[in-house]
């Protein structure tokens, strides 16, 4: 994304709005843009979603697998999550290994996910020691229009919600619904010219200093943060940020549940 | 296992040279220079161009004319057996035999020292997908603007309880006896992929081939169709786009 | 496992707000720009600034300014289970955190072009070692003259045993719930780096905020004092240096 | 070898001597080169064959190792082959991993070897499900002046055919020879301004528009195909090399028989 | 280290010094810089020792892990040496894995203490066949200014001389010192226009034709020696670093004995 | 095990002064600018030349000279161990310290800006691969007509049942108690390349040094012979070259 420039002319139109108090595409400073969730989309996976959220486009699929367990949860499924970048998505993405960008993005949902203690990975372990389940996210990015945070997190949690564990496929009895505690919704704002605002478009990023995901429970309790950019916040706009990750977490979350 | 029954039909109820249903959509990425979306019986794969583009690194570029470069690539979760990503052996020949094959009908010489870039991604994969993959990119070049000598249909033949079978499914193709991906030019019948694996006698040979060259003139004109349809909306929304013009090269 | 005992004190007896010894030591190193040394409880670390200089490869230069790379890396022996050499997804995440935290700190229009690169090395591992780096680095960058707003000092806040507790060693962190670094530029109060994983509610955000805003003010002097220290010593040596100069730009 | 550019003066002269009917070395059409096989070139390999095909000269060597099985073919050997150009060898080719150059290269030898099932992969099960022989084919470019593919797996056939499974190294009983079981063999033929030359050379796959290899047994059936190079093929072209290629494939075998 | 550059102000002012016998920093030719030793630095280690050799600084740390052994020594633990050349120490060394002066540097350390046998490697064995010790030694460069052989070398036996194998952390008994049976000591030379100069900067390694390294044991037996840079020496020279590289050797063993 | 019996005599019949049969032939390749290939005892080694060519990636270009670049290489069944294709640590070693011994017999300042890339391959290995590949390298240098001091020489001594002995095989490397391979320059006796391993005294060294100069004085003859019989050859086969000259220029 480093070699992504934008022309002048469009950031002063960014910035000439702001002023004004509006946006480029006439949302609220707190308004998402439309959102849809396609759950089982592919067969091939345990679970599936494809989450187009505005002109961003992602698709998250969970595989589950048996395998050993961390020596140091010897009785606990395994999470393993993964983000690609692929280049079909944008003209600045590169083929190759994840880059420090799709590794950050791997590692806020997966952090998500696990601080929320959404999946339960008691439930996931075969054998103590020996055997247990592992659980893949692997996010894939198809058209890139920014938020790539939130887009991926819904469809990690829609895909996992979803997921059915091919436990007979496996000779360990009959499938059974991956189980899951709560659904943990995340909410991403960026900083332009100290203005907030919710769900960033592409153009809205390249333009924004700084970038702040909030992940919060069903009790609007904050389970996980990640400040991105290179800027900076106030702890005032970081407390509005929680603030409204609280409240439209829960509107999100309506439509998973 | 018998993949073919006394009335002969197939497994999924098909006879032996009828395809899979295939449904095209054009155009269905707002990033990318031009875009594919095809269903393929059980086969959902999307394709993108990027070009004629600035080609990186500059080593690489042709003073006479464009670089066509492919990548064909299958996502962790569109096997049963979930795939690590990044490229394969097998991915890395799909990729090069797709690209040399889309070079041909591209008039490359107009681009010189640009790079013309298609991804395609198997989002879901049950046998053809390369076939599939090189027809879906095609009509994304198509979407992109690109000017070309025609399109490119593709489809696999293969044998099956010793019978020539068209566009087989997976479980075909894993207790078959062959199969033979081909790619062709409709408007002139020239060959641009062709690779076979399994045992053939000539005469079966034969018989694949033209089963092949029936089946590439339907996909071709499902291919017209999806562009058509792509460009009867697209001129609805002519006048919107006009409004906030937004090009590759502005990235 | 109890980690704050009824007196309010933790396994190493310190208080809930209270910081472990930091001890911060600039320009321990020869050959780099910049450099310094913080050892913080049990974390060492050490940082170098190389820079400005010139950026290669040179696709990435920029025309408006200086490119900031970091490179934070666990060596192999920091940790009581060996780490196998090289870049891990954690480093790399925290390597681009810290790049972003750096650069707006540092005046970047003075040096279009160049890249100013900050390697930060974690010799031994306690928790907090991200943190830990970043003080370094802010000293390490003003150590090489660099110019900028100001120090980054830098702080994990954490929840422990229901209570919030800052600056957690590494059986805190383990058995704890809630982790929260930050950074912020001490003159404006701005927040250059927070993260946040486990569970909190607003209220203990709150809080831990708090907390943390007064342990950066801390850590702030003595990175002002590592460096008056250093300045003070380099008045005495610079006629010395002077008989024999060498910069990083004849290597 | 996207690098590779040959003087203009080159390529008029085998366009012109093509006109002409005739090729650069005076060949006929459906003429292959000079042919050496040696076989037991190296010690240290199970079975090994240096080819020399005109001045291409390529060296493939057979290794055996006890391993696991795949699991969805327990009960039977594994074949693995890999192919390497090495820079020794041409100054297009570049150190580093298998480009696509090299993995199509070895991929076509392979399909060749597993679809015309020349090696009986039953006879190298030793427990099934737990322990098989596992059969490395390596292909070293050591000299490259064309037709890659009949090099090498005209090399690779030999190379086999001369294997000793060395079983008593293993503590598995005696040594016996790889089970064989056919020998199929390779013919390439490359596409010039509509001529079909078999055997190229390097100069001659330069100016090709299209390249085919044909596998066949010693039914004269088709075992394997793979086209190749950016230009296209007639039906009738095909078919004429398929017929080539079962004539040729003849000859060849007696090379190796 | 192939981009550095000198500046030709610097070279001749070693050159004509060395024209008068003399070095820049006024040492005799057979003369270390000041070393100070400083074992157990890192406690996550088993053993580590931070050795600065003038402006030359380096870290060596020793982590001892259960594994199997090599299937050719199966009574015996294993050595496993490794060098980072982290960018940290230089402008010109690049972040990355270990390049081939990396490489050189842990073979050439890893051989001088395998080949004086220091390590007890039979006392290492836990069950022959199955389980032995590992001992993984890691080298970090934080500090260049030249002589990085001696410097690593002597920060390996000081830190392996400090070394407690973990055995009650691993459940295999109490914890022991790693048993160490001598103290062997490498000493390196650079040839300079002819003159031989011990323990060379930086600066001085710069400008020199060749380099010779001699590992000797107590008995002043060599044990190990590398010859390195695009230079020759003569017989004579490398009897004269033989000499020295005794001499000095017992100087250097008493620092860590 | 005893590896020299009663008689002086080692397992192969040879006595301890005594190298293994070696046989060098020049121009074995005909796409390289230079070559030869080495039979030395069980070995089986060749080494190709291409340059000075254009230096790739420019930014290794030097003003001043010719970069001179090694890879040695063992192929996958040159051991009885399959060895994975790729450079392992042995051979990063060992392409660095052929480089830099080759470099020195070479007027690198003839050729500024270019590179001579030294590619050996070890075909079929029994101990000695280093010197016998060095020294089928500086024949293919010549062969490719590279301007040079001198030829370059290159054998192994070592010590067995405490003995020095010449040039081990394999089984007495394995079993023996030293190996110390060293390259000259025969003109002037500079030794170029030189390695220990294993347990000598000084007066066993200064033995092995003379063994090994003895040594390689009967190498560079067959080195020079090997040049005579390709320059002879050449002469009758110059007519017929003329007729389609080739270079690698033209690549």
């Amino acid at each position: 994304m480093a070699r992504s420039v934008m022309s002048e002319i469009k950031k002063d139109h960014i910035h000439r709005l702001l002023a004004r108090g509006k946006r480029v595409d006439g949302r609220n400073w707190d308004e998402f843009r439309e959102i849809t969730i396609q759950t089982n989309f592919t067969e091939t996976a345990e679970g599936s979603a494809r989450v187009k959220l505005g002109n961003t486009d992602v698709l998250v699929g969970v595989k589950m697998e048996t395998g050993i367990p961390f020596p140091d949860t010897p009785d606990k499924g395994v999470l393993a999550t993964n983000a690609e970048l692929i280049p079909l998505a944008s003209p600045t993405f590169e083929p190759g290994p994840p880059d420090e960008n799709a590794i950050e993005l791997a590692r806020v949902v997966d952090r998500g996910i696990r601080e929320s203690e959404m999946i339960d990975l008691d439930a996931l372990c075969i054998v103590p020691n020996e055997e247990v389940w592992i659980c893949f996210v692997d996010i894939y990015v198809l058209d890139y229009d920014g938020n790539l945070f939130d887009a991926s997190f819904l469809g990690a949690v829609a895909a996992l919600k979803s997921t059915i564990v091919p436990a007979s496929r496996y000779g360990k009895g009959e499938d059974f619904k991956l189980p899951i505690r709560c659904l943990p919704m995340s909410v991403t704002a960026v900083q332009i010219e100290n203005s907030i605002l919710v769900d960033p478009t592409l153009d809205e990023e390249k333009v924004a200093a700084a970038r702040l995901t909030v992940t919060t429970d069903e009790n609007g309790d904050i389970r996980a943060m990640q400040k991105g950019l290179k800027g900076s916040l106030t702890v005032d706009q970081i407390k509005k940020i929680i603030e409204t990750s609280q409240r439209l977490g829960k509107e999100l979350r309506k439509l998973v549940g | 296992m018998r993949l073919i029954d006394e009335n002969g039909l197939r497994i999924d109820g098909r006879k032996v040279d009828e395809l899979r249903p295939i449904r095209i959509e054009a155009g269905v990425l707002k990033r990318a220079d031009g875009s594919a979306y095809v269903e393929w019986g059980k086969n959902k794969v999307i394709a993108a161009v990027y070009g004629p583009r600035e080609c990186h690194p500059r080593h690489l570029q042709d003073p006479s004319k464009a670089l066509v470069q492919c990548r064909y690539n299958m996502i962790a979760f569109s096997v049963m057996e979930r795939k690590r990503p990044g490229p394969d052996r097998r991915s890395v020949e799909i990729s090069k035999i797709i690209a040399e094959a889309l070079e041909y009908v591209i008039f490359t010489e107009y681009f010189p020292r640009t790079s013309i870039d298609v991804y395609i991604e198997i989002l879901q994969a049950n046998a053809g997908t390369r076939c599939a993959g090189l027809t879906a990119a095609s009509v994304a070049l198509a979407d992109a603007g690109v000017p070309m000598k025609d399109l490119v249909p593709a489809v696999a033949v293969g044998k099956v309880d010793n019978q020539v079978v068209l566009d087989l499914t997976k479980e075909e193709d894993n207790h078959g006896q062959a199969d033979l991906p081909m790619a062709i030019i409709p408007r002139t019948g020239e060959v641009l992929l062709m690779q076979m694996d399994g045992h053939m006698t000539v005469e079966e040979f034969n018989k694949a081939i033209d089963l092949g060259y029936k089946a590439c003139e339907k996909i071709y004109q499902l291919q017209k169709d999806a562009l058509r349809r792509r460009y009867a909306v697209e001129e609805i929304e002519t006048f919107e786009e006009a409004q906030h013009p937004q090009t590759a090269m502005e990235e």
